[in-house]
This record gives C-alpha cells, structure tokens and sequence, in this order.
C-alpha cells in the first residue's frame, strides 16, 4: 500500500478516518487552523478533539463554470463542530434537504512524485434510521 | 461621537464601468473634483484625506491624487478593508471631523479592476507541488478549493443563501427576483455599468455561476470613484445658504466586524455583523426600518440582498422570501432597495462602493435623482459587508425644508 | 483633538529580524497580546483595532488578527501609508477615542519582508519591449530608472543628503557618524535586528550602495510587529494604579502630507512635511526642541538622520554637519537619537516602524529600558517618514511622579 | 537617419533638442507628467513651456551595486524648472561642487525592433564663463 498522507492536518487517517480539531480548554471553541489563541475567550491552551463523522447539511452550493462542477457543503458535525467540504455523491440541488443526514468518507485527491497519495474527505448522504431530520 | 452632527455637503461618482483610458488616478481626480465643485470647496479648506482602494493598496494613491490636484500637508489614510473599504474611508474622515481635528473631511473611493472575470472568482495559479508537505495554519497539502468545499465569494455568498433558504423555504426563483428588481432599476440609472432588463426566466436558465445564483444574479468587475466632503455642524453653519439647503445628515455611521460565532470559523457570517452594525445604527438615530425611504445595501449576489431584507429588519424575521414575492423592494414598493441598480447592475468597483452608496442615498434625498428618484424621500440606509469581515451601516437624512 | 488627553497604557514589540517559521499573523499576534498584558486588559476591552501592513496590505490583517485572538466584532481599519503606516494606525486608533466612539484602542503594525534584500532598492522586472510606444503620465518608452537619474528610496534619500550637504557642507564622513551612532547604541537592545558595532572607517570603506551612503548606512530588510494600547483620559482614570502609574501622555500627534513644492515634483521632499509635523507637535505639546530627553527619529539611510537633526530643530539651522561631530544625539549625549539603534541597526519593517518607536520612547519614559536607558528620561519625540509622502510625530510624557 | 523618438514626452527632440513642461495657466506651477489640476492652485488649464537647457546641480547621487554605477543629478534650470536626469562624464562625488553648472545633452538609449532610437537626455558640466557659481 502506497504511502498516505491527509490533505490537512485535522483529518486523521488510519482505520477509523475522522476529523480532528482544536478545542480552547476555557471555552471549548473548535478550530482547524494552527492557532495563537482562542477568538471567543482569548484563553492560550487547547487540547484536541477527536469529531464526530455524522453530521447535517447546514448549508450547500453547486459551483458552476469550471471544468468538474462540484458540491460544496457546511456540514454541521452531532455533539458539535461545523465543517467545510464537498457533499459527495449528489448533484441535484433539489436532492439536498434541509437538515439532511451525511457522514464522512475519505478518497485519494492526487498522488505525488514519490507516490504518496494525499488523502481528502467530504461527506456522503446517509439513510438510516437515525439519519431521520430531527 | 463628539457634540455636533456630521453632514454630506459634497458628493459625486463617476459613471462605473470600464475606461481603459483612464487611470486609477484619473477616475478618482474626477469624483474628488466633482465632489469639491459639488460643496463649493477646493481642495484648499480640506483638512483630512481619506483614501479607500483595494487592489493597489500599496501604491498610496492618496498622496497619488494629491499629487494631481492639490498637495496642501494635510494628513492622508490609505484604507482597505475588502468591499467595505470605501465606507472605512468615509468613517476615518469623520472620525477625524468627530475628533475636532479638522471641520471638513474629504472620503474618496476607487478601484481599476478592468475586465477582471467574477469577483474572487478564480483561484491564483500556482506551481504544481512535486512531494506533498503540509503548509499553513491548516497543514494543507494542496490546494482545498474545490476538494474541501469552495471558499471563493461566488461560493460563500451562495451557501450563506442557502443557509437561509433550508431554514426558511426559500427558492430559487425567489433569490433570482432580486436581480429581476436590480437590473430592472438599473435601466434609470444613467452612471450604472449595465443598463439592461432581464425577464426572470432569462436570469434562473442563464449560466450557473454558484447555485442558486445565475451569471446576472453575480455582480460583475468593473472601474469607478466616488467621493464625499464632510463637514461639522459648526463649519455647516458657515456655508453659503444653497450648499446648506443640499447638506445631508449622518445619523448613523456604524462599523462592525465579525464576532466570534462556530460556524464563521469555516465559512464567514455575513449575518451577525450586519444585523449588530443595522441594530446600532437605528439606535444611534432613533429611528427604525420602517422610517426608511430608500436603502441602498450590498448585493454582491442576488443570494446576499435577499438574506439582507432579514439582517436590515425590512422583513419579517425568515420572510426575506415573501418579501421580494410582495414587490416592496422595488422603486415603487414601500422600502425601495437599490434604485441605483445594486451592485449587481451599477458595478462594484471594489473601494468605490462603500461611497458610491452614500452618493446614491445623498442624490436621493435632495431631490436630484431624476428618472430613478425615489419621491419625497427623507430617511435612507446604506450598507455595505467586506469579506474578511467588516461591515459599515449609515442612515442618513435629508434637511428641514 | 476632544477635550482630554490620549494615553499609551500598554506596549510591546517583537524581536526585529527574520523569522522564517512565523508568518505576518504570528508576529502581530505576539506584539498585541504582550502589549494587552501590559496594560492588563484582553480583547474584550478593545473598542477599535487599526492594523498598519504595507505589502499585504490588502490581505485584511487586522480581521485576520482577531480571527487568531479574539472576535468581538469592533471596528477594524487597515491602513497603509508606506514607512508611515504604523504611525497611521496609531493615529486611527487616537481618533477614534478622540472622537468618544471607544475609550481603548489598539494600533498594530506589522511586516513579514523576509530577505528581499534593500527596501525600495529593485526594479520590478519587465517583459521587453519590441517597439517603443509611450506609456503613462510621462508618456516613457522605457523604464526611466538609471536612464534619467535614481528614483529608488537608496538614491532618493542620498540625494536628498547631498542637496544638503552641498547647501551647507557636510561631509561623507561625517554622515557615516551617523550610521556609527546607532550601530553602536544597537548593541545595547536585545530587540534589534543588528547588534554590532562598526568603525567609522569600516563604515566608510564599505560596498557604496548610493553616495554617500554605503551598506552599514542603509537599513535593512525584516520581519517584525509592535503594539499599543491607547485610552482616554476617563478611561486612565478607572485602571488599576500599577497600570495608571506606567501611563505615558501622548502630549501631541501630528500627521502631514506633502505640501506642493517645486522641486518634490521629481524628487520627494522629505524636509517640509516633517518641519510642518514636527513645528505642530512642539506646539501642542507646549515643548520645544530643548526639552527633548529622547529622539527616534526615521533614520532609513544615514543621510535622512541627518536631515532630520536640522528638521525637527534639535541642531541650529545648517547645523547638523557639527551636530553629530559634537556627540550631542549619542545616548550620553543631551540629545539622544535613535539610541534603540534606529532603522539602521534596529530593523525596518515597515508596518511597524511608526508603532516600534512609540514602543521605544514609552518603555525609556516608564524607566524600563535596562541596558540602554536614558537615565531620567521624561519627555521624547517619534518621527517617521513614508514615501510616496506621509509623515507622523509624536510627542510623548512620562506621567507625574 | 533612424526614426527618432524621446524616451519621455517632456523631451521635445528636433534642430534644438529641450525640455518642455505644462505651465498652470493660473500659478505658473511646473509638471513634466499629463495632469488632471494642478497641485498648487488646483487650477485646471496649463501652456506648455520650453524650458532651459542649462541649470545648475542642486543633488546628487552616484548608484552603486549594479553592473554599470551611474550619477543621477537634480538640477535647477535657469528661469525655473527643476528636473532629475543622469549626470554624464562624471564619476567623482568630488568633482561635484554646489552650484555646478550643467547642460542639457542628448544621447540614444535604445533601438526598438523597427529600428526606432529612443533618444534620452542628461546633464554634461559646462565650464564657460556664464558658468561661474552665482
Ligand atoms: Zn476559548
Ligand atoms: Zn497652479
């Protein structure tokens, strides 16, 4: 099997793929990003946060004029987090439902000059029971 | 903000557009000399520069327009602050004014985009990476746009409206009626970069830009100046009767930035600083949406103007939808949004905008607006939102007659 | 200015220097939250953010600031203003509490330049040409530069020194005195970007990079971020006494533009705007040239220092010749100038130049200087200078003890 | 002879080669570059003058750390007129002395693809007797 590597810091691969985040120990903000401090409380300390992989569409566009249009998609994560990335799977914007039901899958985004495959994420519909709208 | 009122004794615009043979200097030369002519000023009795641009904001194109119509040692700002830099200009000259350091105060906006495509349409190429290695805040290995969502603007004003659109039941053709209405206005607008009606079938089967929005629901690129002389209630009272009689009141001048919330970590909030910016403004003013005659807000997709309804409280809290269906935001309705045509249809030359607006809302209430004049109108809102984010607010008012 | 005085309660700087691991929001993050621990205060007290960045200026610093820091959704203005531009976000921020719209305010300038060898010392590169045509203002078929004299900073600046020295007869050696002051007071300061000293001879034997100055009397390129804490009079009155006590005055600052003048239109005058700025602050302040205990002054090429010595009055009028031979401006001078070693030896990141030396003159008027203290200190002078033309000065007091 | 042309508009070639600038009709303020008002008055209607070809140096520089060092002068033009060009024939900051007078000299700086010379001016000391230091 080829190296891996996530596209981003906060995706974690392995056998359980899922999303990470920093999480201000004050206040319990989440963030992506390499951080100086939290911008809700101003606290300095984090620890981090393993995410939920279900989550609901919060809010979507199709993005038109390019040569593969695409899917994108605010993901609101259950027990907390809000994420970005490209609903996989659908491209009908009537098929996308307010509070629709997704969950995390990762795919090969591109393979270097050494062979290591960059490793991204997006979200697929899910339809189980659960997954009923709240 | 210090005793004494602030007021727009001078105004002007050029027409927005594309001059390829005019410079950025030459653009904003003609606002500034036409907004001096305008408050029968020179350059002589101003005592603050306040110069907004976006694309060149290193080349101190302040003391560039000082150098081509008058070098008098005041002090000058070159402000940028994304689409809300023209407003920033306007707030440092009144700042300024507020702190009693000069009595008149000149804002100038402008921006020489050129045919550029779709605002923050296109991603900047680079050199294809050979080995992967993370790089940034995020430890990105390429790039995300298109593989972790879309951030560009076309996208992120998209998904804010359809943020509003799961949660409130609005459609597409709701959001397209937006730029049925600006076009249609535009029509009147003799400065506007298009001038030409669309049939709301025209705009939801044209070209798909970022759904919900069609390639006329997308305000396009384009170059334009607009500039503002700004006066204390004490020098106000110096001037001759006639430019007194044209002074308008700022009753409100507000500006925000976005407050921390969860979801703008991934995706901005177009939201929550425009309705603290909208909420403080009508305090400042004491007076309320439904005082409003006329409201020129920032419609940089069709998307952004609707959820604007909400976020200005012109509409019933979810009822942004509805309220474009009632017609109310057309020139003739009750609260005509964007009678100069919107950004969607008068341009958006990126530092011009923030005072374009004031301009607009400033012609209106004395009355010189024309064929797009808004009859009798007295109170008006401008509103204009930057993206990473800064929002500015003003209410203004015509004078006692 | 509004009724009370403005006063600097908190202040800090990073080192100066180059830092490839931070980027432009580390250094400006780590300037702002030292400078909110020392005047004991977190966002949440900040009523305005004005962010001082020349080249990105229009990458929205000051929001990308708060992202890193804190969101609270005040006013934010990024301001550009060449090698002034930290002082304009000083002054943004003043004119705000002035106007009464935040009783705190904080200015930060910051610059991430890497090693992109001497400021303004490169052309940018062009495509050739094939077949002249004229092109702008000047209708020029070919880039002027070398072909019809210097316009870079370097030859701007060594002009502008020659043009003195031949009106009063200043020597090159006597310029390099300069450069030999503040490299040696630079030593002292664990925060410049330069810690070493130079001989005169040494300074003069060096690579000529534009006479008279050679490369030890050209500053250098870096990296870098500084920070103040403004508030009101009122504002002063409700802080704890360990900050009250700390508390400098900013007994005066003024920001000038360049006047017309025949000869800046080819060659930036860097004399009259500053005699203007600097003849207002004394008279704000109510201080003059002899009442100065420190100086940072806007030494960018060893000529410019000079050049202010006569500027801001602290030599007689074609005097400044003998004012450095008489040792006057080094630190156990009675005029010291630049003893944090100046842009020289300190560094010049251009973004927060005009905010570092506010930060040097605070921290020797507090007494807490260490090494390089000017014993005693009570009242100082800030001065810096942008091209295209901007300049600031500021005039500051040591609170009562 | 090769097509001519000035390397900048201000450079009025031809039997006597000189300077020309815009002359605010209302001031007299001089500017080399096309203007939309003037910056001493802010008037708006210009002449265009011939200025002098002779001057005196009021600044100078000797540019250093490129293949070919050069001195670029300011110079006081007799009856008004500041300009900045290149001093020629001159490479000794000692040679300089206040007040040095100068003449306007013209030389090519380029061939375009077509053939066409850019012709270019700068500044040669003069040494007769008008010359003397004022
Ligand atoms: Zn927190
Ligand atoms: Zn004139």
């Amino acid at each position: 099997m080829p190296r891996q590597i996530p596209v981003v810091e906060y995706l974690a691969l392995g056998d359980d793929p899922h999303l990470t985040s920093h999480a201000c120990r004050s206040c319990g903000a989440l963030y992506f990003d390499r951080r100086n401090a939290c911008a809700k409380c101003f606290a300095t300390d984090f620890d981090t946060t393993h995410l939920a992989n279900r989550g609901r569409v919060r809010a979507f566009t199709i993005v038109g004029r390019i040569k593969r249009p695409f899917v994108s998609v605010v993901v609101d994560l259950e027990g907390g987090g809000v994420v970005k990335a490209n609903l996989l799977g659908v491209d009908d914007p009537d098929a996308i439902t307010p509070g629709m039901p997704v969950e995390l899958a990762t795919f090969v985004a591109g393979t270097d000059d050494e062979g290591t495959e960059a490793i991204a994420f997006g979200y697929r519909p899910r339809s189980d029971r659960e997954a009923q709208p709240a | 903000m210090s005793a004494g009122d602030i007021w727009i004794v001078g105004a002007s615009m050029t027409p927005f557009g594309r001059f390829a043979d005019k410079d950025l200097v030459d653009l904003a030369a003609d606002a500034t000399l036409d907004a001096l002519r305008d408050a029968d000023m020179t350059m002589a009795n101003i005592g603050i520069l306040a110069l907004g641009n976006v694309y060149e904001a290193n080349s101190h194109n302040g003391q560039r327009l000082q150098k081509q119509i008058g070098q008098t040692g005041i002090p000058v700002y070159n402000v940028v602050n994304a689409c809300a830099t023209g407003a920033s200009a306007v707030r440092i000259a009144m700042l300024a004014v507020a702190a009693g350091e000069t009595e008149v105060g000149l804002a100038v906006g402008v921006e020489k985009m050129g045919k550029m495509g779709m605002i923050g349409g296109a991603a900047a190429a680079r050199a294809e990476k050979k080995v992967y290695g993370p790089r940034g805040r995020y430890g990105a290995v390429m790039k995300s746009e298109g593989l972790l969502g879309t951030g560009l603007m076309p996208g992120v004003f998209a998904q804010a409206g359809t943020e509003y659109a799961l949660a409130n039941g609005v459609t597409a053709t709701q959001f397209a009626k937006v730029a049925q209405k600006n076009h249609a206005h535009s029509v009147l607008n003799p400065l506007a970069q298009y001038r030409k009606e669309f049939s709301l079938d025209e705009i939801v089967s044209a070209e798909m830009i970022s759904y919900p929005n069609t390639l006329p629901m997308c305000c396009p690129t384009g170059d334009g100046a607009a500039a503002v002389v700004l006066v204390s209630d004490q020098k106000l009272r110096t001037l001759d009767p006639d430019v007194r009689r044209r002074a308008v009141k700022i009753s409100a001048s507000i500006m925000t930035s976005d407050p921390w919330t969860e979801s703008d970590q991934v995706q901005p909030d177009v939201n929550t600083l425009t309705r603290m910016a909208a909420d403080a403004a009508y305090e400042t003013a004491g007076l309320g949406p439904a005082d409003l005659d006329i409201v020129e807000l920032h419609d940089c997709f069709a998307t952004a103007e609707l959820l604007h309804y909400d976020n200005l409280r012109l509409c019933e809290p979810g009822g942004a939808g509805d309220f474009i269906d009632s017609g109310r935001p057309w020139r003739d309705g009750d609260t005509p949004v964007n009678v100069s045509g919107g950004l969607l249809s008068k341009g958006h030359p990126l530092g011009a905008t923030g005072v374009a607006n004031l301009f607009e809302v400033v012609t209106h209430l004395r009355g010189e607006a024309g064929d797009r004049q808004v009859e009798g109108a007295r109170v008006g809102l401008t509103h204009v939102i930057g993206l990473a984010s800064a929002c500015a607010v003003h209410i203004l008012e015509a004078p006692a007659r």
